[in-house]
């Protein structure tokens, strides 16, 4: 029997099932926990036309920007644009289709994906862009938007240590986005820097419980810094 | 004279209490920090998950894991927690951070404000502030009063795509404090040497002048 | 001859497959965890928070802060994690439970089940099992196939108030096992010496029964 | 300055500003987790004609089931009567006003209070008498119901830990409704087994963020366990 390990051996496996036109949620911020390997092997793939769900798509040449450079990205789902030029680029030149989300609002449409939740209220977004078209309605005299879960064909998750269940913890603000993506993938795939034993983490201190995870892949990680910024000692 | 970035934060710092859980923005407001006053305490809320942030980290402390809404590298206080971005902007949006400070293209007399984009030429995107403006108990914009060209950013109506509605209740600019309030903005502070005419002039929306206004205080 | 609760606990247990995820209500369910077939393994849930529920302490492992959604007092497995009862529900809402095994009052034809109150005699509550019918993928009812005054619980529709509708996919009684499906139970198995007949007797609801239905097997 | 510090040391303190008629949202599952001195405080001051939302009411002679006994409770919000014979009597006489909620249900509502989400879609309870009266709408072909979100004047959390800045973590299953409640409190008052320094709980483990709490509070408690089940050692 296989029980409930769920490691798998090679970024083939963790991401077989993966095909054009599908729907990837991806975990984390910036560049911080973002899952390095799994977003390699979607370009190797070379699968397109993909509705991306994560709150940035990383730079231009790093994180799922580069799947912006190959165009197998069709529609993204996030909260900022920022610094990344290409993604500017294809949003204003209308080659991508932008779905610009406020951040606490995606953080909660992920969540409730993921909880069987199809839509909740939120003021956020309330009176702009983001709420045109969209049902409003009055709870205790204050305006609120009706929002639309998210699920994806496919989470890829970014760990600091999971175990063989599936259970995993995140490190420091590398926990970001990772932990709702992990519940909204009919398929999630956890990428963790450690893979460790049953046992070996706290059932107290589990971010992610195992039951959301489906394969569990052994990665390596740059972690690239995307805004170092430091003080000098004596401060 | 018009206040530099950095006094405009020493300003801001004026605003927060003790025991105070505060949200400060990329830019100004994130100076602010720097000039809390000594007297009290205040904790600094990251939305991307992260509160009792700290200064920013040593070489010897630099954490590729430890980032700030920014996307900066950060260090956490004694004391913080560390949680993933939904339970961030539950907080934000159940209304438990006490202060946001954030800047804005314009600001108007509803207290909209416009702050993420212009269209055809620039998309930064809402990020978190969208929520934030919404969910806060006490939203502070900070700003130059006028852009480059010199044209006034308090406006009686926003032109640009609205980061939120009715939300601002205080702006702090290069030369002036003001609240928002019943349709219009009211002076409150002027810069050290910034008369109530150059405010006016620099005030595109319904300005109220009541009474002497007094000139800021630093009192750091 | 009808089945023991023992006996229909292990017929449940044969239902479940190699890496479930499940979670068995209070009653002869719960006694289904004594029977998991020795060759695969699954995860007990209890929707207070508990992934990886364990058997039943010894003395000396006995803790207040350690127990089922039953209240009685439980261990956890290597491996099980504990965490709030929203996060429990979003896991059973949002289909991320396998099995559900419950007991029940009525069920009927349309998948419909009544397990929580007797108008004006017996309130205990809905619990979890509301959340539990709505979320999970598989619903399996156990329960004696007739009250002791032998009047079927298998009805062509519910009499008390419902707990969930259109979510029943199997039964399993003491007198057999069956499917819900178009509108009909469809009669899988029989226990061990007890005739179609006597089934479609004690079956108030409309029962489908195709060619030769065998007696259950207990591979345990 | 106070700063941060939100200890106090004695329960008036701790229920300050509790009075007559307000809406009280307990932490708790049976008698598992629950603030048993802060509950025992709310009986000596008194007040009545309370709303209180828990999942379940205690028992007869203990936990919340005290304050049925005095007849300090007007409405019970909760999914489970189950043995407290008390409350299953003032049910069904009608002097009790009782909401009876499903628990995942119940659960969500209290985080959805403390989240600024004023009501969510469940299909939870739709086609039942919970679903009575409540909006119908359907997503992706499934009906689902309108749930609206709850808060309290005040909350009562039982933490296993908690440092002086309200930070908290519980122990084992005595989480169960204590971080959704802590949430959805405008004061929330946490009765802990141990008072710590910050700092002494790792910021990766916290359970509830100090920002939700308002007051902390030194308990000692009974933790009466309800249905004591054991095995002998050879099984």
């Amino acid at each position: 029997m296989a029980g409930f390990n769920k490691v798998v051996h090679s970024y083939a496996d963790a991401l077989a099932g993966l095909s054009n036109n599908m729907t990837i949620i991806a975990g984390g911020f910036g560049l911080c926990g973002i899952p390095e390997g799994l977003i390699a092997h979607i370009r190797e793939m070379g699968v397109s036309g993909l509705t991306v769900v994560s709150n940035n798509c990383g730079v231009d040449d790093f994180g799922l920007g580069i799947l912006l450079q190959e165009r197998q990205i069709k529609k993204m789902i996030a909260s900022y644009v920022g610094e990344n030029a290409l993604f500017e680029q294809q949003l204003l030149s209308g080659e991508l289709e932008v779905e610009l989300t406020p951040q606490g609002t995606l953080a909660e449409k992920m969540r409730a994906g993921g909880a069987g939740i199809p839509a909740f209220y939120t003021a956020t977004g309330y009176g702009t862009p983001v709420g045109e078209g969209k049902e409003v309605r009055e709870f205790n005299g204050r305006p609120y938007i009706m929002e639309e879960s998210i699920t994806g064909d496919f989470a890829i998750v970014k760990a600091w240590k999971a175990d063989t269940f599936g259970n995993c913890v995140y490190r420091h603000t590398a926990q970001n986005f990772n932990p709702m993506a992990a519940t909204a993938g009919k398929i999630t795939v956890v990428e963790a820097e450690e893979i460790v034993a049953p046992g070996s983490l706290n059932p107290a201190h589990i971010h992610t419980p195992g039951i959301y995870v489906n394969r569990v892949i052994q990665g390596t990680f740059e972690k690239r810094i995307e805004r170092k910024v430091t003080r000098s000692k004596e401060n | 004279m018009a206040l530099s970035r950095e006094q405009i934060a020493m300003r801001v710092a004026q605003e927060f209490k003790d025991g105070d859980y505060v949200n400060l923005g990329i830019g100004i407001p994130t100076l602010a920090a720097n000039y809390v006053p000594k007297d009290i305490a205040v904790m600094l809320q990251s939305e991307n998950g992260l509160l009792g942030m700290g200064p920013y980290p040593t070489e010897a402390e630099l954490d590729a894991d430890m980032i700030n809404a920014g996307k900066e590298t950060v260090t956490s206080i004694t004391g913080a927690c560390i949680f993933n971005s939904a339970e961030s902007f539950a907080m934000i949006r159940g209304g438990h951070v006490d202060i946001t400070v954030l800047g804005a293209f314009e600001v108007d007399v509803s207290g909209n404000i416009a702050s993420w984009m212009i269209p055809g030429k620039l998309v930064k995107g809402m990020g978190g502030a969208m929520d934030l403006v919404a969910g806060a108990q006490n939203i502070i914009v900070t700003m130059t009063h006028a852009n480059k060209h010199g044209e006034s950013k308090l406006l009686d109506a926003c032109t640009l795509p609205l980061t939120g509605v009715n939300c601002i209740t205080r702006i702090i600019t290069d030369l002036a404090v003001l609240k928002v309030a019943n349709g219009a903005f009211h002076l409150l502070e002027r810069a050290p040497g910034v008369s109530v005419e150059e405010i006016q002039q620099k005030t595109a929306g319904k300005l109220i002048v009541e009474g002497d206004v007094p000139e800021m205080q630093f009192k750091n």
